[in-house]
């Protein structure tokens, strides 16, 4: 009879709190999300599916291993407690994605145009914008934002997930699963966010603006352009050296042409490991003390704002340097500087053939749009290196 | 001390659109540099042939050429509609 | 001439132990069976392998390191002790594995059939009997058994490796070795052990039973199927939502059809890694004085006897269902219900082509072999549970 | 303390087939009750349509379409017997 | 302006120290040689980025993580410290990557000619050689050399990459960047060094010799020579055995036939993924102070004279068996016993087609260029034991 | 001190070469008694039979039979000049 109490006491049914019947909902919609509706599933897959686990009742996902007098193991501790701690705390993680998507990463488009570099820019005024919303939030004692959280939720805005998820553990671990979600679940939402705003900010005409054919790039070129950009972010902005040095990395092992096993490894089996675990490690910090709360509503609706804004300032920005160039920018692009690679890219693309069924803007759409993943990491850099001195 | 706070966000803000509008100006600038001088100095032609030599020096692919060879034979044949046969 | 002593005195001959040259040659043994034989040679192979390295005198395979008194690395450990603590000790690796397994699985059989889910309950009679037998021998102090080697022992019978190896790892580490090398050589064993068991319980009418055709299973069912399946763990049986979850991670991944990248690579390059290193951090359990005694005689008998319990009591589990149902199953497929997938199921379809050339039992084997895994997962989480709080 | 011992093997038992057949006659419950669902809200057709649909929004597959479609080509042949050249 | 004079203070060019900058120079050498000259692309391309980030002031890819005083990550470490210390200090990463060698590793040629084994043996003079000169330097006072620096030095001759990390990580890890570098870059001069030291000791006459087609070789023979190599150094070596050991395995994996899974992993996803961990990692150790002095010009400078000493001995060693049989070899082949795998071999192939064009020596080359990685393990045991003792 | 530097040298040199030379030279006895034991008693066919039959005990392959057989096809014709077709 004791052991029936035993087995009941320790059932999920019985530990079960609301909070971990909510999250455990919150995984389950987040799995729907994915996989009806193709949310960034390489991501939500795993981070839905972690936010489960973690929540289950007396299932130990998340907990530490305990150790006797003697330093010997007593206890292991759960799964997604190694991984968080091994792969998102130390960051490890999501520098090794960073590789991959360097690896990944194809800049011909940029480097044939380079002054699409500047509408990357101009997108992150997304994140700077947002940061500046939470501190408002904070200030006016709406959310209890600090400083720390308020770079970290705007991060979302830069539209790139190993980049808020390295940004986001350095600076505010507990919000680590709020941001992460709101950031993967806005890239997926690009094709609904941005062509209202991409067909309210331009003209019929704009839109029609037909760009010069890109010239092709010499191998060259694509192999020195990583080691240039290396190099300016050493000089300048070293802070930004973790994820952009290992951008770089992946795009040199991609281009030299000398290391194709690697490259190849790099762009699937590694990436594809360390994205399971970042995606599972990632749904450890879906506890409903850390989610459920007033601040997540916060993180999700400025993260939309600042998603907003970085879409209408590249918008901006290409009509700006339309006024001082002859090689006119078809705004469109523009859009794309957010990064959510390639989908920016892609919606850039079809809104423009709405206007003109020749219109083929997916190639120069590329250059922002890597311009976007550039542009996130400095502004990282750059949050990393204020924020820590405040 | 609030007042501190959005003072903070301000000076993120303009730091850091600074430094990213700084930066990726100046890497506008290298980059056109740095095209500039590679099409003047390594022009198309002598780059391939270098790597083309660097990679003959690599291990080989791990792919068997036969496989390949074979690969492309058929999407030869796909395209070229059965000319060869 | 002193160099002369040190490396004579270093060398393998001078240190060798009776202990360890029988423990090398029980690694040769193993890699015979896996090469020569056949015998599950994915695990064996690394597993005899390891036996022969962590047994080689001096050579330090599962040496622990030391550490100065300053904290610093004065000599590093083995490699052996690195696998294991790091990938055995903290369950990581067998959980890894079910991951992979279950994006390997098909549940398609079970599904069109889910009545067959009861042959794979009844066959962990196997499990628990055993626990019985061990239990007797240590309570007749014939062999020293705890009640946590007992549960170790028993779970031979669930014919499933990695759960072994976790229930193991966590109950009775250092059985490890023994316990791996049974379940594996039974599971190896299954077309020899089962094959009599079967023609004896069964009639050769009962074996020529000819069973419906199994029903399509939607798309939409089998990516349900493994998130009802990790609902109800959760809520019931939390101590299996570890091998259950991932198990059931690993299947969502394969059928939902939007992460087919990710569901690859678990089901090639990382689990495959993960068996390299599993093997041979069981092979460093393989240690004369953990193994070369009478309880390792032991565990090999129960273990065998396991399976030939579970083994019937899948059957007659067959046939008492038989006496409810107006769908007859074919008895065969209930010996299918101890897992060691896919084995069972060939050996299963192959002894009913004997009676019948016709009856092709092969996929509805599927359905109870696959629900064996389940089974012995639910009994590990049963048993972790109850051994723990004894 | 040796009866305990049995002891603790027979409530092992008990409970264990208890937990193990219990578990799994209740999902024999569940897979029919969601099975009997999902045939009736979501026919085939509609979620292959809609599983189709989320695989397109995800990155490509990492197979060059070219090789797929050679492949495929040359495994048409082999079957039809160069009935299309 | 608090901002500007932190940011700028943080900034790259403010810290920059001169030796920083010549490092990221040599780092940039290195990816020019193995990028435009083909220099051992696959491991210089990953160290030679490693030594730029790691020398990016203010980056801190090689920064300790910091806890506070109750255990808790404060902040976490660099991704070089990460990989160091869990993969080159404990000496897995080497290791995993002599398993992938083993497995990439046909030993027909050796099998069907094993007298071969003896010119890997001689090539090894090489590294002894070295040892001695360097002990001179120290000795005269000329460099500071003690003898573990010494051997590590040494062991470059062996022209075995893993084998040289694995030793100098152990012995002398102030070492590792010099003498990785020096490894990789002479195995990459191959080509080069060889040549006319082949020349200069044969005549026209003994590069003309015609080797008897070798003997097709058993797949049992394949089989039982990794076990057969493993068990006489478990007997008379054990200090080799880790190197020799994961080399046997791997060889084994790929040679029995029934693991091919594990023997594809193991050669490609999972030896891609650590020699870039591997080359990352011995990146780290390319800092200013263990790089810029005269002992890295002592190590380049006995390095190569290694090389040069290690080919001659193997040629020689030819020579002297020739002497005493009758079936003669081509003393060409005895210079690919340094290893350098394939291209020593090939090397000898090319000087022997330029005697005579239907001289094919690859596969009779391949015997003693494998022999040369046993020969180098073997050294490296040797050294490891006797140089502990010291 | 320095002395022993020098003699701890040539000691290692000695004893090294030593021990390489030794080794690899039973290396070689023991490789022919091997090759000579197993050509007499494991003939190359059974051998291949053997390892075959395991093989075939071992999971299937991860690659599609029928790709497998397409592109053997396919190196077939390229080799055979569509004698095939
Ligand atoms: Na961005
Ligand atoms: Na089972
Ligand atoms: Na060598």
């Amino acid at each position: 009879m004791d052991k029936l109490v035993s087995l009941w006491a320790s059932s999920g049914v019985a530990q079960l709190e609301a909070g971990q019947l909510i999250m455990m909902s919150v995984g389950m919609v987040l799995l729907y999300l994915a996989i009806r509706r193709g949310f960034e599933p390489l991501l939500l897959v795993p981070i839905g599916f972690g936010t489960v686990l973690v929540n289950i009742p007396g299932a130990g996902f998340d907990a530490a291993p305990l150790y006797d007098a003697m330093g010997q193991l007593e206890t292991p501790g759960g799964l997604l407690y190694y991984i968080y701690h091994a792969g998102i705390e130390t960051g490890l993680f999501p520098l090794i994605i960073f590789m991959g998507v360097g690896a990944m990463t194809d800049f011909s488009s940029l480097l044939a145009n380079p002054k699409t570099l500047l509408l990357g820019a101009a997108a992150q005024v997304g994140i700077f914008s947002t940061v500046l919303g939470a501190v408002a939030l904070g200030h006016f004692g709406i959310l209890d934002f600090s400083i720390r959280d308020a770079a970290s939720i705007g991060i979302i805005g830069g539209a790139d997930g190993p980049t808020a998820i390295f940004v986001t553990s350095k600076l505010a671990p507990e919000l680590l699963g709020a941001v992460a979600v709101a950031a993967y679940s806005y890239m997926a939402l690009v094709p609904i966010i941005q062509p209202p705003i991409m067909r309210a900010l331009t003209s019929e005409a704009e839109r029609g603006i037909k760009m010069q054919q890109l010239r092709p790039v010499s191998a060259a070129e694509r192999i020195i352009f990583p080691l240039l950009l290396l190099m300016l972010v050493a000089m300048l902005l070293p802070d930004a050296a973790p994820l952009l040095g290992m951008f770089c990395f992946g795009n040199l092992m991609r281009e030299c042409g000398v290391v194709n096993r690697l490259s190849d490894t790099t762009q699937n089996a590694l990436i594809n490991s360390v994205t399971i675990f970042l995606g599972l490690g990632v749904g450890s910090k879906m506890s409903a003390d850390q989610f459920l709360n007033a601040e997540t509503l916060g993180i999700l609706g400025l993260g939309a704002v600042a998603f907003c804004i970085g879409t209408a300032a590249g918008i901006l920005m290409a009509k700006v340097m339309n006024k001082f160039s002859t090689h006119k920018i078809n705004p469109l692009i523009g859009a794309a500087g957010v990064s959510a690679v390639p989908m920016a890219a892609r919606v850039a693309n079809r809104v423009g053939l709405e206007s003109d069924p020749q219109n083929f803007l997916l190639m120069h759409a590329m250059g922002p749009n890597v311009a976007g993943v550039i542009g996130s990491a400095v502004a990282a850099g750059v949050m990393i290196n204020l924020v820590a001195g405040l | 001390m609030h007042t501190t706070l959005i003072d903070q966000g301000l000076d993120l803000m303009l730091f850091g659109m600074g430094s990213v509008f700084s930066f990726l100006l100046l890497l506008v600038l290298a980059t056109r540099v740095m095209s500039l001088l590679v099409n003047r100095w390594l022009p198309e032609e002598l780059v391939s042939g270098i790597v083309a030599k660097a990679s003959a020096g690599a291990p080989p692919s791990t792919i068997d050429p036969k496989i390949v060879k074979a690969i492309q034979t058929a999407i030869d044949r796909h395209r070229g509609g059965g000319k060869r046969d």
